[in-house]
């Protein structure tokens, strides 16, 4: 498990949510690898912000990507090469904000991939202004009187936009959050982990989390279950939100064709351009 | 006339299927083994307006249509109104016989006639191929023949049709062209088609596209032609999602292409600028329609040129490229998505809608196309970014036990995040030299076309050569035609000789962007600039007369 | 030493306050009535890796820090490390008491003090005060009364720590140096405070952007500001719904402004066209970072020349420009929003994190600043796009009985769509014309500073003109300075006399992309080109000493 | 109501839902014209495509917005002049494609506007690719072999991101229409319609549409009945699906400030300018 890890300096903040999240990611894999899959096929992305310093944190393959988009890359990389399990690393305000076409879309097509989303409720990287998620009422540097929006709910919109894989982890529940991890990389379509992060310097939740979370409880198979657990405010559940069987998108289109192993020598190109051609 | 250009107009309403009878005339000559150029003049709308399309053909080489049609087909009032000045000296009007239109010419029961079938719009169109049968002397089962090849659906109703009306002309237009045969049959391709074939050739493996006109008849060509090419086109969300998913998917190893026009392109330019960064080899089909903004979305223009040059933020090298006919489309496809994959940094091919949805004769030189192989990486320990004198690094794709990190953010050799100073000169230092190396290795390539070496100096690009070149043909004009195909790195060591001479530059800009260009990176200051900005392509009547002036 | 330039250099984690301790000693020397420049160091992160903060100060003007620190101090073991080098002859470096240093340095309990308090890392910043306190011979009550008034949190604490660490520093640091008072205080400014107050004097309704350093200061000023300034400034969810926004905005009458760096403006590029099209005024800044993508994001770089100059698809007039002091950042700003409205197309504010973050004594010519007052329209029926001699058609805004309609598309002088062939060129032209009004008005305008009039000419552009200037203070070295404040169109007009001369020019790019634009649009071929790329901005000491080279 | 008209040429194809849009929508301006509302304070915007051309078809100021956009222009000019009322007419491929984002913070943020989508599944004016919209298995010559996506349902989506208007009309009930948009405008926050068009060239859905939809039936104000009445794919229920009370975000950012109205001259601007630097 050690060897994931990177020579880079760690600069998040002491006490950070994202330091439960790498650990989380780190036991996932190594669960996966006694399981038999071998690591170099994992292919990672970022966002931009303190979620996203993961990527140089852990010892595996991958773009550092651009704000939001690290959504469209993984599916990218996907496509190009479905032997790939591909994670794509966001935080809230890169995956609810700037990235959020992709997200629904990729929800929409089950696009085989997992998404973790470090959802600390703040722009961590630029010095805390309110996010997609953060609370009415919060005070940063963009809203010095309070945000005046209510937030996005992640869950139920990601319900609502198909995903196939949904669950809600807390970066202080490390083991419970390594295994939906290892479950949502495993789901083949779209998997997606809200993952309740507290970002110690501009938005401190471990008190509220501490006490305000408890592990789901209803059947995740059962679409009006998840959707009623995903809108409770009073208490969060903590697990697999909702999970169901359907063909991944890179199976839908690819069907068993491997675009980067089954590119073809120039020659059989130029067979086939020929052939197209002559039908013109 | 038998051996000089002919040219149907033929004019109606969008939903008349004019496109559709343009294609059946082109194929229809080109199976005579002439050279054909067709061009389709259509405003952004599905039905109604005025659509038109204008089919020039000839025995030897054509690379524009022409303005002046010997044969005129007018589905309705609005077209005789728009085309009756468009008539060559010899030519003559058809139109529907519902339509008013000067002495002369051959009105035709095209839409009374229509009224009989089950869709009276749609199969006006097949009225051109009626008009130019009997224009062009073909038997009425031969026109059958051609009708029943050229349309894949309601030819129960088409032939008939087509029998109608074209025994209605015959007495008026029997006889009146004869078409020589060309020497052999060539296929006919549109600029488009040709860009797809090309990154086939030159190892597209997938493609991604949002549709934008004039770049969308790549993505429905790819798509339509995915498992005869072994290829994958894939229609995302919106451009952003297409230029990060193709980002990712090279990341993977897989040989990416995405097109657009200026609009889409411009919400591509924060990721042009990763794939600058990241290093990542990445091929962008920019299709220019007059803008700015939404523009004249159906129509041609050269007003990109300054975007396309500069995008992305920051510093890092690109190759920017346009083709001046067909056959150069594929080509250049071919070896443009190779130098990305050489040197590792996104490319531009730049085109306009002029070439994009232009079908001609082309004969590909299929076989004689770029294949490049980018460094592998050699055994052992992998450096995403090791920083190589020439400033390219080796490749290496997961799945991998090497760990392979692309990065956004300024990055030491192995791709992981630093910003420490003396490591951010040395890479971008590395990322200069490297824009060096391709400069370099441009001067290998051919770089800049020259047609002719004798008369005035003609300077043009993309698809205004076409129109360029047949207006020296039509006006028997003298000339030397010097169009650079790259146009990023400029390759100024070919241009600079010309720098003396009295150039004329010719582009559709109205600015003079080019011009500004040849000035600004070559030294060339132009004697005259001819500019048309409607978003028409030039006509070569009015080139060539343009041209003779200036002389 | 009195009449000399002091500087302070404090370095620690993030975290340590050290911004906030180089704010303090910027307070504390504008309050002695001495000028003042504050440059932050710090890299994307929010806790722990290694920032640093340089004040420089002087009794008269001062347009850099230095990087060679006559009091420096160190929080850490990595500030020692990375400083050691960095002490002038005369300076002294102390250093918490923890970290291993030369001798000949002073260590203070820094850290086991600061272990005593509620937070004992942020509180360690007070050291970087109660230091240069007992340094420049402050008393301990003054030095209480300074903690009190710039620390507005936790001074319960703050005093008695920084009444400690002065008392342990004061045996070694007493009277090391005197500092005399300046002539006059003076406000401490960033550039993008001055920005944001440019613009509001301009005109400036509603702000709208996405946070993105190193403009998100501009946000974050005139969020906390809004009610005072009588403005609003609002944070959409991404930076296309952020100019799309105001360009809503400015079409209902109010004067609107965006601000991002390279990436978000990447984003914006598909609005900026449809502001071209549109004939929107809109205001963009542009304060750049080292590319390309994401970068280095938290220093400064003039790499995206090219990229502002050549926004959006299509060809339509812009302005861009860039401020070489703060001071010229607010008239700048005012006068680029007025130039938005008089020609109703868009204008970019280029600026870096150098001009953008660094605080000094400016002094605000408040009152002397631009104010446009755009055509209005006449009474009777509006026509949106009149074509107009000059090219700039008449305002209105709705609510009123006149309709109001802006378009993306081509469009007639009414604003409704049209993709007429002669009406698209009669449009491309009126564009063109308003481009060319614009220019000509230009050279009505202050567009290029030129400072002192011996020597040879040393060309550079925003916030480079600060470090030159400064260089050639501290060398004593005699040039004549030229800085094109307008960049596009460039004032050509004014540089092209310096076309024979040897020039030489000094920026922060890789590439020298000022130098080609002074030759491509000036003829300007500079005799050597100065260019530092690592994201540091240039030292003065480093800078005198190329230039003396250069010599 | 007729001189709501312009000169244009329209060039919808003959048939096409757009005309019952365009109908319904002159009705509903007459009839606010009746109840007192100057229609000199209407702002429209469109994007593009085959809808968006009710731009040049309405005798009404605004800007022909582009692809996705109008639904962040019409906000800008709300913020900038609170006393507009604004509507954006959208293309299901601009609506939930391109402009997502734009729509789910209009909605989130309780913008006050009225969001009009011309919902054909499919993009027209592009001659007829899939749309967010489309039918699982739609044809178009961007997917020869039928689309592999599941469509994303645009109410449940709206209700999720919390509109408080949100409706479903059919072009081919014009009166219904109006009426529903007449309601919509006079909204003060976030109204969304999703008008069922069918596309006579690309999507032919009225007898689809002629069949398959009823007017709704469930109490509007309460939402587990519109997300019930959202969710039913049996047959379609058209009218007010969900309406509640919120204050609009023009409210909550501006109070009682009108930018436009209220902007000081350049005298006013100095002396504050002055203020907030004698306290740097
Ligand atoms: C296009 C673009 N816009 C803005 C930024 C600036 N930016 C960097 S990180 C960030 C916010 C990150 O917030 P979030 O995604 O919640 O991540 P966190 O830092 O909280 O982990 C922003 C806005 C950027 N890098 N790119
Ligand atoms: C950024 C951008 N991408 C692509 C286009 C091309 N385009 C024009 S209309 C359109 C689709 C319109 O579909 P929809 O919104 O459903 O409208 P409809 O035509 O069906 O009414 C597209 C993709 C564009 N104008 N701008
Ligand atoms: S700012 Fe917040 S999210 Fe970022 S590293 Fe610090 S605690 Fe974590
Ligand atoms: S293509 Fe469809 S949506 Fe467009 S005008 Fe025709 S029928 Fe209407
Ligand atoms: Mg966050
Ligand atoms: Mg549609």
């Amino acid at each position: 498990m050690s060897e994931l890890s990177t020579k880079a300096e760690n600069t998040w903040c002491p006490g950070c949510g994202n330091f439960g999240i790498l650990n989380a990611f780190k036991r996932a894999v190594a669960g996966l690898e006694s399981e038999g899959v071998d690591r170099g096929r994992l292919y990672i992305s970022a966002g931009i912000g303190c979620h996203a310093k993961i990527f140089d944190y852990l010892a595996l393959s991958g773009l550092y990507s651009i704000h939001g988009r690290e959504i469209a890359t993984v599916q990218g990389a996907k496509l190009a090469n479905p032997n790939l399990y591909v994670v794509a690393f966001g935080g809230d305000g890169d995956v609810f904000g700037e990235g959020v076409s992709h997200l629904l879309f990729a929800a929409k097509r089950n696009a085989d991939m997992t998404m973790i989303v470090h959802d600390n409720g703040v722009y961590g990287l630029t010095t805390g202004q309110y996010t997609p998620t953060s609370r009415r009422g919060f005070k940063g540097p963009s809203t010095p009187a309070g945000s005046v929006e209510d937030p996005l709910d992640p869950l139920t919109l990601m319900l609502v936009a198909g995903a196939t894989f949904v669950a809600r982890g807390y970066s202080g529940k490390v083991e419970q959050l390594a295994d939906l991890m290892a479950k949502a990389i495993k789901h083949r379509g779209f998997a997606f982990i809200d993952v309740l992060q507290p970002c110690v310097t501009f938005n401190d939740t471990y008190k509220k989390y501490n006490a305000g979370t408890e592990p789901a409880a209803h059947d995740p198979a059962d679409f009006a279950a998840a959707m009623a657990a995903a809108a409770r405010r009073d208490r969060l559940p903590l697990g697999v939100v909702y999970e169901t069987d359907k063909t991944a998108f890179d199976r839908e289109l690819l069907g068993e064709h491997n675009p980067v192993r089954d590119s073809l020598p120039q020659a059989g190109r130029l067979e086939r351009i020929a052939r197209v051609i002559s039908r013109s | 006339m038998a051996d000089e250009v002919f040219t149907l107009i033929a004019g109606g309403k969008a939903g008349y299927g004019i496109r559709k009878a343009g294609t059946v005339a082109a194929a229809l000559f080109a199976r005579m083994g002439r050279h054909v150029f067709q061009m389709d003049d259509y405003p952004s709308l599905i039905r109604g307006g005025h659509n038109f399309c204008a089919v020039s053909t000839a025995p030897g080489p054509i690379t524009s249509h022409y303005t002046k049609a010997d044969l005129l087909v007018c589905l309705d009032q609005r077209s005789v109104d728009a085309h009756a000045s468009h008539l060559s000296e010899r030519g003559v009007m058809v139109h529907d016989d519902k339509a008013k239109a000067d002495e002369g010419s051959v009105g035709l029961p095209i839409s009374a006639e229509a009224k009989q079938y089950a869709d009276p719009e749609l199969i006006t169109g097949v009225a051109v191929a009626a008009a130019l049968a009997a224009a062009i002397g073909m038997s009425e089962s031969e026109l059958a023949g051609l009708i029943e090849q050229s349309y894949s659906r309601g030819n129960e109703e088409n032939v008939p049709y087509a029998r109608t009306i074209y025994k209605a002309a015959l007495p008026a237009l029997k006889g009146w062209f004869r078409l020589n045969r060309g020497e052999k049959e060539r296929p006919l391709l549109s600029g488009n088609e040709a860009i797809a074939l090309g990154a086939v050739a030159g190892g597209l493996d997938i493609f991604f596209a949002y549709p934008m006109t004039p770049a969308s008849s790549i993505l429905h060509f790819l798509a339509a032609r995915a498992e005869d090419l072994g290829v994958v086109a894939v229609h995302p969300e919106n451009e952003i999602g297409v230029i990060n998913m193709a980002i990712g998917a090279a990341t993977a190893g897989a040989r990416a292409m995405v097109a657009s026009s200026g609009g889409g392109f411009a919400l591509m330019q924060e990721a042009f600028s990763l794939a600058g960064m990241a290093e990542v080899p990445l091929l962008c089909v920019l299709s220019s329609r007059p803008g700015p903004s939404t523009g004249l979305p159906t129509y041609t223009s050269q007003g990109d040129l300054s975007f396309a040059l500069n995008q992305g933020h920051g510093e890092f090298p690109r190759v920017v490229a346009s083709p001046g006919s067909v056959e150069e489309a594929y080509r250049l496809t071919a070896e443009l998505l190779g130098l990305a994959w050489e040197f590792q940094t996104p490319a531009i091919l730049l085109t306009e809608k002029h070439l994009s949805e232009s079908r001609v004769t082309a004969e590909l030189e299929t076989g004689k196309v770029a294949w490049a192989e980018p460094v592998p990486a050699a055994p052992g320990p992998y450096r995403r970014y090791l920083d190589a004198p020439t400033g390219v690094s080796p490749l290496l794709f997961p799945p991998s036990s090497e760990i392979v990190k692309w990065n956004s953010y300024e990055h030491d050799e192995n791709g992981t995040t630093t910003e420490d100073a003396g490591n951010s000169t040395r890479m971008a230092d590395k990322r200069r030299r490297k824009g060096e190396s391709l400069a370099d290795h441009l001067r290998t390539l051919h770089t800049v076309n020259a047609f002719g070496d004798k008369g005035p100096v003609i300077m043009t690009y993309g698809s205004t050569t076409l129109s360029v070149l047949e207006a020296l043909r039509h006006g028997g004009i003298e000339a030397t035609v010097v169009q650079p195909v790259f146009l990023e790195p400029l390759p100024w060591w070919e241009l600079s000789r010309y720098a003396g001479r009295n150039v004329t530059v010719v582009e559709q800009s109205s600015t003079g962007m080019f011009a500004s260009l040849l000035k600004e990176k070559a030294g060339i200051v132009p004697a005259r600039v001819i500019k048309r900005y409607d978003g028409r392509p030039f006509a070569p009547e009015e080139l060539a007369a343009a041209l003779k002036a200036a002389e």
